[in-house]
């Protein structure tokens, strides 16, 4: 079986290279081609799940071991592949719903005469992904992490004659490096210390060096993490990514690639678990992005980037979790499944809106859409149900969950991390139903295009509505299936799994979960059901114009990091060009000098020349005579 | 000839003969360096060079005699007379230093290595003189001998002279040689391009003033006296060989004009004296 | 009379030859001062000639004349050339060996 | 005596250089077809040189050995290590694709016959470099090294100022005074460099009585040749100065910079790709070799410079609005990660800078020769004369991405792994260095991306509105070195096979060991 792995993550590489390589002639089949490897991965991971379910508990992790990748005397990196519980979920939610986004793209990238291409990036991204999950060292992550990368810069920059497109890729893949470089120091110093970073090793022997050592490795882990997953500081590409087209932001920048930095934290369990300064971080960043990307959420017109400021909120919470330790890791991870299919719903949803309304993004020129879409309404509204925690949907059984661990932590951290998690619940809540009034009900707020066509809003295609609604049930029924099928004994071998004592008892938590709730739907209510939305944004608070802005984080980036670095560069080039090479030259011009007053010797006259051959002749002569004569 | 004309003793009369023609030999070289005019130099060479012949001669060196002769002195220095009188046989050069210090430097190193040389020729032990007897008459004289040499032991050094010689003929003819890639040029179309430049069109004026000089190499003077170098060939123009008479001519004119005037004034004088 | 005088006077007639060759701007005199330093040469070699009792001296000069002959053809043709071009036979007119 | 592979692989293309030359005026296609054959007769012979070298055996091998110089005991000597073996597969590589990508680089221009560049010279002067950095790599011999190290310069100089980059922005006078100025500072430059060096190749045969290599590093093993620190410390400058020069580290780069934004881009690629090569392994062979203890002393400083040298490189890389020049800052930087990895004096450390030649050849030469075939089409190297080429010329976009992503090391593909290898043998003995470094790869993003943003995103701009995409030639060059970059990428054996028994070799000359892991250590 465990020969199978390698095939996981071939199916969509081989489709990336035809379809990348393959050339025009693959215009007209490249879509079904990409769509069909997708879900060739997909199927032979179900089969190694099924295989993966008939072994025991103990007995479930699977290794392939291709070749050294890189043999180097005391440095062997090996391309190898372990496919455990944690790997396993990763690789049925990758493949899953990579293949169903694959379809939805088949009707949204319809018209674009580069589908192909976009059909082998998108494969590409599927094969990196699961790369990112296989891989049995940090290496080979690292090679599947930027590879990620790379797929997400391709894919947000697609539609490439918009310079705020090529603008966001650019941003994307840079700040993700600053991540990466975390992850690469990560990686020398487990190499440094354990000699190793493939995980059997590294995590297997953290109790054998020192906790400042291990601190260090979890917080540039967490640097990477928050890189991939936007979190604070890290945050400020997600909401310009939106630039991509929107199944590239339904599968990356909510479903997938997003939850990587939750992946690595969570399969670095063993370090973090010996580093809780580290863990305290973990757990500080989470909190201040889960509240982060709510506020962001609240105050966005464009309802992509309002989904991109929730999935930041809900990555928060996951890893808000995964800070918390044994008791977090699981409901981190079964977060992240939920969320990836209610987010991916979600964006699934707004894509079709969008699709529907001549790809008008500002949800104040939508409204009243419900009767005209109405799957896609459903949909939606399933989804939202789903994310704002409504009892018995999925998002109610995870979120739930987090918020008693983050009580659960105990002291006054716990009090602070659980009323984090519960504001950030309410919030959620008041953001998502301002989404939904937006778009789908009250008055039709439509405006012309560019080109002055007025919208004809339509449901969507086939392939654009079915993937909707396979979300849409996963969002209805996973975190039940999940909740009752024991997803924490299945994830437990690998994670391990404490119980939390929770001052309150689960009631009490559930009960105040859905409270809150219930107080952001109904603030958003009154705020944009009861009264007309304008069509034209309000001036608004100053927190909302900060957090229109992204609560300035770009304009901090832009003073410090964009303006510094151009002013850094442009006196560096005088620099360069007067001091060092001018120091140099000045050398030169003093030689050059001296040579000068040489050079009034060599006249150009032959004659001139002759003489001073001549006499050095005599002298010659006059030399050899001497020393004939001594 | 006496075998022993070349042997170790020489002859008083070798002795004689060096004393002579050596001093005439080297007041030649000077010569050659101190004539202004290309020509002197050249004919102060050639009178060495014979002298180096006689040398060679007196030496039993009697091939390299008769060949310095004739090949050095007849072929070589008439080439320099050639190129002499091709370059401009009349042109003197101006014996001033142009480059400062430089006579002093030559002069300097002239002496020294001269006294090096002669030091050198001093210090060397040259006593002994084997004489040429032997060798000229072992097979059966110098021409002989020279021969066997250079067909045996110097074939290869001969041939590859004989390439040099070879090479260096064409060598000159192509650089001197111009090739003419054009049509000549008919008088009818020179005369159209004269007459399209606009420049002359008539014939350019001939030289010479009045009757009195008619050399080619004086310029005709224009009417306020001044010489018009137009009137000079433009070969000579280029030499620089054109012999300015503007200042005499114009001293003749004004003598001329006074004698004139005086005549005119005598004849008033006359005139009123008659009325 | 000892031949040695006959170097001696090789010797100054080189030296003379090598200070007119410093001293004149007009080409074709330099290359008179070259021939004349060439038949110093000669001289002395003939003179070594004698000295040793063999041949090899006056073949030595031998060559040397022919060597001289194809310089002078040569030497002579630039120098034509060279005054067609420039209309000049002074070696100081072409300076061109400072920048 | 057996074959003597060495000598024939780098007289080969010397042979073809002159035959090259000796084409007539008029056959230029023909001189250009013969310098290919040739190039790629040497890449054969190359290939025959890496398969016949055994990884496990001498460590010089395939060695020939004549007498020179007698009196000074300069013999020519030949031999090559695992490093000698990759560079020369490298250099043999790269050429043939520098031919074909030059094409037409030296072609008479139509408008003007006076500025006719002879074709057959441009070849023959490629041809001739490449025997000589070929035998540079060989050459166990310092004297004979030195020689060729210098011997490089002559016909460097000729192709950089003498066949110009025809897309300049100035006039015609101002390009050839430019290119002019370039030239000379190249040669000025590598002068100084190698005087200095002479003075301590002199110096090393005062102290140690010959030449070679071998006998020298032997003597100084076993403590039959002692050397005064001092002297030792002074030799080793003089010879690390000269190396520096070449390679170039930081403040001794500015060279670069000019040239390669003059010269042709072939000819940046001949510079940057394969000739600084010679700097960065001498600087493993001969400085290291030579000098153990003097290496080890001048280690601090050195490694100080080399990271000026990357954020430095990186970073003026970002402020230029020259593609040529911003990929010579960027090579800058890279040369800054191979000289790191060299002096970090760990396996792999070294191993990654030795791997970092090799492979920083390919992508330069991918991204350079890529960028040479845009200037040319548009006629400008400006950056901001571009924008939107994806949408005219996607071929070309991609591969002009590819290129820059390797710039990038961007894991897949080839430079990722020295890279990182130069980075953790960094870390591991001075770690406060590779986090330093490890912000060079967030540089190389920033300059890379924006270079790619720039240039072929964005509306389409009129003037490019017309530009063709890659022909078949360049095709023809640019895919085989992205397949080599993918293919080492992810599988970097057969280059490490042969580097790895070289590295120990030289680690026990400086008689280094890695450092233990903190766990091993401890048990």
């Amino acid at each position: 079986m465990e020969n199978l792995i390698a095939l996981l993550i071939g199916a969509p590489l081989l489709g990336a290279a035809v379809l990348l390589l393959g050339g025009r002639r693959l215009d007209k089949a490249g879509h079904w081609i990409g769509t069909l490897l997708a879900a060739v991965s997909f199927v032979i991971g179900l089969a190694l799940f099924a295989d993966m379910l008939g072994r025991s508990a103990d007995d479930r992790a699977l290794h392939q071991r291709l070749y050294t990748w890189i043999p180097v005397e005391g440095f062997q990196a090996d391309m190898a592949f372990q496919l455990d519980q944690l790997s396993m979920t990763f690789v049925l939610l990758i493949s899953g719903v990579g293949t169903l986004i694959h379809v939805y793209s088949i009707g949204y990238m319809e018209h674009d005469e580069r589908r192909r291409r976009f059909f082998g990036y998108l494969n590409l991204f599927v094969a990196a992904m699961l790369l990112l999950v296989l891989a049995d060292n940090y290496l080979l992550l690292y090679f599947g992490w930027e590879g990620v990368g790379l797929a997400s810069y391709l894919l947000i920059g697609f539609w490439q004659h918009k310079p705020t497109a090529a603008t966001a890729a650019k941003k994307a893949f840079l700040v993700n490096r600053v991540g990466d470089m975390g992850l690469s120091i990560a990686i020398m110093i487990m190499f440094t210390t354990f000699g190793s970073f493939a995980f059997g090793p590294v995590l297997g022997a953290t109790g054998e060096t020192s906790e400042g050592k291990l601190t260090a490795i979890g917080l540039m882990l967490l640097l990477a993490a928050c890189g991939k997953s936007a979190q604070v500081p890290l945050q400020s590409w997600l909401g310009d990514a939106m630039e991509g087209p929107t199944p590239v932001s339904a599968l990356i920048h909510a479903a997938t690639m997003v939850t990587a930095g939750v992946y690595l934290i969570v399969r670095s369990a063993d370090i973090f678990n010996a580093a809780p300064d580290a863990q305290l971080v973990v757990t500080v960043v989470g909190a201040v992005t889960l509240l982060f990307g709510a506020i962001v959420g609240c105050a966005k017109d464009d309802i992509k980037k309002a989904l991109a400021g929730s999935t930041m909120s809900q990555i928060g919470y996951m890893i808000l979790a995964a800070g918390l330790g044994p008791i977090g890791y699981v409901f981190a991870i079964m977060h992240l499944v939920t969320h990836g299919f209610f987010k991916a719903g979600l964006f699934l949803g707004a894509g079709s809106v969008m699709h529907g309304m001549n790809d008008e993004v500002d949800m104040r020129k939508y409204g009243g859409l419900r009767k005209y879409m109405p799957v896609t309404f459903i949909t939606f509204g399933l989804g939202y149900l789903a994310i704002i925690g409504f009892p018995g949907l999925s998002g109610f059984f995870s979120k739930d969950k987090i918020i008693e661990a983050a009580f659960a932590k105990g002291g006054t951290e716990g009090w602070i991390l659980g009323a984090v998690t519960l504001l950030g619940a309410a919030i959620t809540a008041y953001y998502m139903t301002r989404v939904m009034l937006m778009t789908f009900f009250g008055e039709k707020r439509w405006q012309p295009d560019a080109d002055g066509n007025p919208p004809h809003p339509h449901e969507s295609p086939k392939t654009m509505v079915i993937p909707m609604v396979l979300l849409a049930v996963g969002s209805v029924a996973a975190g039940a299936f999940f909740e009752f099928a024991g997803f924490v004994e299945w994830l437990e071998p690998v994670t391990g799994f404490a119980h939390g004592h929770s001052p309150l008892s689960a009631t009490t938590v559930t009960t105040a979960t859905v409270a809150v709730m219930v107080i952001g739907v109904g603030l958003a209510y009154v705020q944009y059901g009861r009264k007309p939305v304008p069509v034209v944004a309000p001036r608004g608070s100053l927190l909302t114009r900060a957090a229109r802005r992204d609560l300035l984080q770009d304009d901090l980036n832009h003073a410090v990091f964009v303006r510094g670095g151009t002013h850094l560069t442009r006196s560096l080039v005088y620099v360069d060009h007067t001091l060092v090479d001018g120091v140099v030259n000045g050398t030169a011009a003093s030689v050059g000098g001296l040579s000068g007053r040489l050079r009034k010797l060599q006249n150009g006259y032959a004659r001139s020349y002759a003489v001073s051959m001549f006499g050095g002749t005599a002298v010659l002569i006059a030399a050899t005579l001497l020393m004939r004569a001594v | 000839m006496s075998v022993n004309l070349a042997a170790y003793a020489t002859s008083s009369g070798e002795a004689f003969q060096f004393w002579v023609l050596g001093t005439v030999a080297v007041v030649g070289a000077l010569c050659t360096i101190l004539m202004r005019r290309a020509v002197h130099s050249a004919l102060c060479l050639a009178g060495t060079m014979i002298i180096l012949a006689v040398f060679y001669l007196a030496n039993g060196a009697y091939f390299l005699g008769i060949v310095q002769i004739v090949v050095y002195t007849g072929a070589i220095m008439m080439l320099f007379l050639f190129v002499v009188m091709l370059v401009g046989v009349t042109a003197a050069d101006s014996l001033k230093e142009t480059i400062k210090g430089q006579r002093w430097w030559a002069v300097a190193c002239g002496l020294g290595f001269g006294i090096l040389l002669v030091a050198g020729i001093g210090n060397a032990s040259l006593k002994e003189f084997a004489g040429l007897g032997a060798a000229n008459s072992a097979h059966g004289g110098n021409v002989e001998g020279l021969a066997a040499l250079i067909f045996t032991k110097y074939v290869f050094a001969f041939e590859i002279t004989g390439a040099l010689l070879i090479t260096a003929a064409v060598g000159a003819m192509v650089l001197t040689h111009r090739e003419r890639t054009e049509r000549a040029a008919t008088q009818r179309e020179l005369a159209e391009q004269r007459v399209r430049e606009g420049k002359h069109l008539p014939p350019l004026p001939a030289p010479g003033v009045y009757a009195r000089h008619n050399a080619v190499d004086i310029a005709g003077l224009l009417p306020d006296g001044t010489p018009a170098e137009l009137t000079v060939m433009q070969t000579l123009r280029k030499r620089g060989q054109i012999r300015d008479v503007s200042t005499e001519a114009l001293a003749d004119l004004k003598a001329l004009e006074q004698r004139s005037e005086e005549r005119l004034g005598r004849d008033r004088d006359e005139e009123e004296a008659t009325r | 009379m000892n031949p040695v005088n006959y170097l001696y006077l090789a010797a100054l007639l080189f030296t003379i030859g090598a200070a007119g060759v410093l001293i004149r701007r007009n080409a074709i005199v330099v290359f008179m001062c070259v021939e004349l330093m060439l038949n110093a040469c000669n001289l002395a070699f003939v003179t070594f000639s004698r000295m040793h009792g063999n041949l090899d001296g006056q073949i030595i000069a031998f060559f040397t004349m022919v060597v001289a002959a194809a310089e002078v053809v040569v030497g002579l043709a630039i120098i034509v050339s060279v005054f067609r071009a420039r209309h000049s036979a002074s070696v100081d007119d072409a300076s061109l060996m400072k920048l | 005596m057996s074959f003597p592979l060495l000598t024939v692989t780098a007289a080969v293309p010397a042979v073809g250089a002159i035959l090259t030359a000796a084409v007539p005026a008029a056959r230029r296609t023909a001189a250009k077809w013969l310098a290919l054959l040739v190039s790629l007769a040497t890449l054969v012979l190359a290939a025959v040189v890496f398969v016949r070298f055994q990884p496990g055996g001498e460590r010089y091998q395939m060695t020939e050995s004549h007498s020179w110089i007698k009196d000074f005991g300069v013999r020519y000597e030949l031999g090559v290590d695992g490093i000698g073996v990759a560079l020369i597969a490298l250099t043999a590589l790269l050429i043939p694709f520098i031919i074909l990508a030059g094409w037409h680089d030296a072609d008479p221009l139509e408008t003007s016959s006076k500025r006719w560049r002879p074709t057959q010279g441009f070849f023959a002067l490629i041809l001739m470099v490449e025997a000589m950095v070929i035998l540079s790599f060989e050459a166990t011999d310092v004297f004979l090294f030195y020689i060729l190290f210098e011997a490089m310069l002559i016909p460097m100089y000729f192709l950089i100022g003498g066949f110009g980059d025809r897309a300049h922005a100035g006039s015609d006078e101002n390009a050839a005074a430019q290119r002019s100025y370039a030239a000379v500072k190249f040669l000025l430059y590598n002068l100084v460099g190698g005087l200095i060096m002479l003075a301590a190749v002199i110096g090393l045969y005062v102290v140690a009585g010959n030449f070679s290599l071998t006998e020298i590093a032997e003597a100084r093993a076993n403590g039959s040749l002692e050397m005064a620190t001092s002297t030792e410390r002074w030799l080793f400058l003089g010879f690390f100065f000269a190396f520096a020069v070449k390679a170039p580290l930081w403040p001794l780069h500015t060279w670069l910079p000019n040239a390669m934004g003059e010269a042709t881009a072939p000819v940046a690629v001949l510079i940057t790709a394969v000739v600084d090569k010679v700097g960065t392994f001498a600087m493993l062979r001969f400085c290291l070799g030579l000098f153990p203890e003097a290496s080890k002393w001048a280690t601090p400083a050195i490694v100080v410079l080399a990271l000026i040298s990357i954020v430095y490189g990186a970073l003026l890389a970002v402020g230029q609005r020259d593609i040529k020049r911003l990929v010579a800052y960027a090579s800058i930087s890279h040369f800054g990660f191979i000289i790191l990895g060299i002096f970090a004096m760990t396996t792999q450390g070294q191993s990654g800078a030795t791997l970092y030649m090799v492979n920083h050849g390919i992508s330069t030469a991918a991204l350079m020769l890529v960028a040479g075939f845009l200037i040319s089409r548009r006629g400008s190297r400006l950056i901001a004369d571009y924008g939107g080429v994806q949408k005219v010329a996607p071929v070309l976009a991609g591969t002009f991405l590819i290129g820059g992503l390797a710039t990038l090391s961007l894991p897949g593909l080839a430079p990722f792994v020295s890279e990182f290898l130069v980075l953790v043998g960094t870390y591991a003995r001075y770690p406060v260095a590779g986090v330093i470094a490890t912000t060079g790869i967030v540089l190389a993003a920033l300059y890379t991306l924006v270079l790619y943003q720039r240039t072929m995103t964005g509306p389409v701009k009129e003037e490019v509105r017309e530009l063709p995409d890659l022909r078949v030639r360049e095709l023809a060059v640019v895919v085989p070195l992205i397949a080599v970059l993918i293919f080492l990428g992810v599988f970097p054996k057969p280059l490490t096979d042969v580097v790895n028994p070289a590295v120990q070799h030289t680690m026990s000359d400086v008689q280094q060991k890695d450092p233990t892991p903190e766990v091993e250590a401890a048990k």
